[in-house]
């Protein structure tokens, strides 16, 4: 059974300074208020890992809280670019951080692979590409065939952190809508943290319903309107303007800086609710400067 | 794309993605990611094309989307689709298993033979210009049946030679009599689909010459000229013997658009 | 768009003798509809393949329509052996079939495969039995981590049958329940047929649905009960005294012929109604007689 | 299992089915084959452990039948799950991830350091008797936490050499100073969880040496004897030093499982 914490409490016991971090979400069930309670804890020297990092790895590298990065895709979908994330690797700021890319078809077969408890996936990929000499991809011969195929190495993340819609009081977890690889984040992971809009006395069954058993999961935490900017298929919309707002806070450093301060470390998120985490600790000055 | 009112004659970005609609006309399946290209094909499903099928890369197969998506993950999408998948199984059963026909790509650089980079402008160790990455852009033009490139013309974007190889088009490309420049080719690759079959740009079509697959200009917008298209190009592009003119998009399909764009 | 044919018509489209047929259905959803009219149709020299060959491939090899087997669990769940299967096996009656044989993990591993276009797939499994050196499977090494794993072929039928709930008038097919290998079945195919309960005006999303897009589907044809006496979640109900029946009536290999004779070829389906298929054909004297 | 009225004596049959769901008191995740196992498992569920969860190679995840099924298909088990996935998704994401705690496995041969025989009787190319097969035991028992096994005892089913080695149990053992006898051992194969922690007869118990891996004799149900044991063995069987007696069941258990059965 998943335990059901705070949500400060639960990132509090589960997210530690140098840890390989997966908080993933398909552009849909972001786990944005995990984010930033990471960020508000202060958490150090992550190795984040996403597909698609956009507006909250965007923030997290912004403050220097990762040295580094796994990805597939590393922009604002449908806005541009991602100002801090750009920042981070052309000029280092505020600190350097460390690259490995892939295709998102590699890293959906790493994270398939990580949940199957293989060593390695397998896909038709790589083939000519610059990245195939970038990344950690090795060609692998088919026993029966003799072709050439790309292996992946298996993601295992230290934390697994994923949104979804709703748990019951056992941690049972359901989620609907553009699934992802929010499975395979909290299968492929040593621990794992589920935040969800609400917590309800059983879950029922819906059309697209991927059901995550609680025995599965660590710690289920409550975080009403905890995936916005982006959203819960059902539950919240999809804020599209403060994807496009975000263009604009991250072009400039000390915008970038003033705001995380005001809606981050300094005051109520700027997206959410976050009523299902009373005990947020606000962090001392001393604490957020350092986040800088 | 400049402001025209509703009535004015079509921008060159209108026109653009109807010339990327209309090549849907045929297409049972098409793969999707955001912008112009998706604006095109959405298009196509409403004028063209009741049955095609729209496949986006957040697992939506069968999307009906009534609005443009600013996301490829938009709820719209799933709530409209026929089938809804995890990201793992759309590039494993669905990309990969070549069971799409056309697949839009944009990218920030293209080079003579559709090889393209979404990576990063400069050294990749040290980029001049970070860019987002690979996405699905590598596997997807491997693994469907042909690709179409929607890029605006202009000499930062077609160019001699790519920062950096993010997918393969036609490598480097045949000789005049068949035999591959070098093993940078899709058959020697392993690569799936046909590749590039068509680069739209803001000025007309590059097509793939059938023998050596560099893009030969064979299609203008209605008011460009194959001096500006070469002059916009990073390379000495090959002009067609018989430029065609590319027929002015019609009242209704403009109208479509517009109204299309403005929901 | 999948073609909604009558079943008999579809079958005789689809299925020629020697192809590799997949009828698959894990307990559920097994297509016994589809699988008599192959029968009735008398096509020969099947190569059959099935994860768990139950009743309906009793049935199929009894009468001597198939020259091979891949499969990976022969029996009558819960009541025990497989006459037919044996008999053939152990007698070559009426026919010596060629048999692969697979665990349940691997068979599992070539359809995901197959329906990825992969050549081959990869799972811990087959080591230190013997099964490792009488069938088809490799060993292939890990290149990151150089772990042994074994290889196994992709699978991918000449046609892939199954049975599903229902279908809309385009062909799109939804099944749901335990959903077994049925996706991957249709998706490995190079030709598949679905027959389902019902054709309806639209399907409704449910908890649970799978659905094929009918644009992955060659034919579709309605064969209402057709998977008894498996079952249709929700629609129709095992019949466990079927199969404990069918023990009794598959030991003797009179009492077998006389049963396909009777049920089968001769007269109507004890399992199911063929409204269907109203121009099943029947079969004259002479092919019933050679399908022994 | 022979016939008794509600009110009488335990059948060794019974016995056996209580004694495998005892050692599930202190499992959290179940995988269950058909026959006895499942009833044991449900048993355990019902009257000491709530929280069991029961997992079927069917997909079914945290199923909840109030009978005992047939098959391992059958409707309730999917219709009172958490949970249900592929047969692929199963042996990948749960089996092969090694997700679950205890597997409950048959078998029609049992050697002496607990590898089974599920495929052939005889030769596999000329067989006297075709067994049904592998099914999902040879990943179940290295995917598994530990295997629980459960058969009939008698010298068909324990046997000094089985015709086939369909699932790895304790391989070739080891000697008494711990050196494997052979390669054939699951470390060097490979494999994962710690293989096979009891043979559940209907005679007793037998549990491997923690150093060699044999199988000894641990424990009697209430009316059997080591000799009867030994007799029905196909090798010399071990004996522990004490042998214990296995607990008869109290009245509580017995009602439960025969009403279990009756539903």
């Amino acid at each position: 059974m998943a335990r059901i914490l705070p949500l400060a409490d639960a990132v509090a016991e589960i997210v530690r300074d140098g840890d390989l971090v997966a908080l993933e979400g398909f552009t849909h069930l972001i786990p944005f208020a995990a984010g930033h309670e990471i960020l508000r804890q202060n958490r150090r020297d992550l190795q984040l890992v996403r597909m698609t990092p956009d507006v909250l790895y965007d923030q997290m590298l912004g403050v220097g809280a990762a040295k580094r990065l796994a990805f597939s895709y590393g922009g604002n979908p449908g806005v541009g670019s991602l100002h801090r994330f750009r920042d981070a690797i052309e000029h280092g700021w505020p600190r350097a951080i460390e690259v490995e890319e892939h295709s998102h078809a590699g890293m959906a077969a790493r994270y398939v692979a990580g949940a199957s408890n293989l060593p390695f996936g397998v896909l038709r990929g790589y083939a000519g590409t610059d990245l195939a000499a970038r990344t950690t991809v090795e060609r692998i011969t088919c026993p029966f065939t003799g072709e050439s195929l790309a292996a992946v190495p298996a993601l295992r993340p230290d934390v697994g952190i994923v949104h979804a819609q709703e748990a019951d009081r056992q941690g049972n977890v359901q989620l609907w809508g553009i699934p992802g690889v929010q499975k395979e984040t909290v299968l492929a992971a040593s621990r794992s943290l589920v935040t969800v809009e609400r917590i309800v006395d059983a879950l029922e069954p819906r059309p697209g319903g991927v059901v995550l058993p609680g025995w599965t999961i660590d710690l289920v935490a409550e975080a009403p309107s905890g995936s916005q900017p982006s959203y819960a298929a059902g539950i919240t919309e999809r804020d599209n303007d403060a994807y496009r707002a975000w263009d604009k806070t991250a072009r400039d450093r000390s915008a970038f800086l003033a705001w995380m301060e005001e809606h981050v470390f300094g005051g109520p998120s700027p997206y959410h609710d976050l009523t299902g985490t009373p005990d947020a600790p606000t962090p001392t000055a001393a604490s957020a400067e350092t986040a800088r | 794309m400049s402001a025209v009112t509703d009535n004015a004659g079509a921008t060159v970005g209108e026109i653009q993605t109807i010339v990327a609609a209309r090549r849907l006309r045929t297409a049972k399946v098409v793969f999707i990611g955001v912008g112009k290209p998706s604006t095109a094909a959405i298009l196509a499903r409403e004028i063209y094309h009741p049955d095609l099928v729209l496949v986006y890369e957040s697992g939506t197969i069968g999307a009906k989307p009534r609005r443009v998506p600013l996301s490829i993950g938009d709820g719209e999408l799933a709530e409209t689709a026929d089938a809804v998948v995890s990201v793992g199984e759309m590039f494993a059963y669905w990309v990969q298993a070549g069971r799409i026909d056309v697949a839009f790509l944009g990218a920030a650089q293209v080079d003579r033979h559709a090889n393209l980079n979404s990576t990063v402008i400069g050294d990749h160790a040290a980029p001049k210009t970070r860019l987002p990455g690979a996405g699905g852009a590598p596997e997807i033009a491997s693994g469907c049946g042909e690709v179409v490139v929607v890029v605006p013309h202009n000499k930062r974007t077609l160019v001699e030679q790519l920062d950096f190889v993010t997918t393969v088009g036609h490598g480097d490309g045949f000789a005049a009599d068949g035999t591959p420049n070098s093993s940078f080719n899709r058959a020697e690759l392993g690569l799936g689909g046909t590749g590039p079959s068509a680069v739209i740009t803001d000025l007309g079509i590059l097509e793939p010459d059938p023998v050596t697959r560099e893009l030969v200009l064979t299609e203008l917008l209605p008011d460009a000229t194959v001096e500006a298209a070469r002059e916009a190009t990073g390379w000495d592009l090959r002009v067609a013997d018989d430029v065609a003119r590319i027929e002015t998009p019609t009242p209704d399909e403009l109208a479509a658009l517009r109204e299309l764009v403005s929901r």
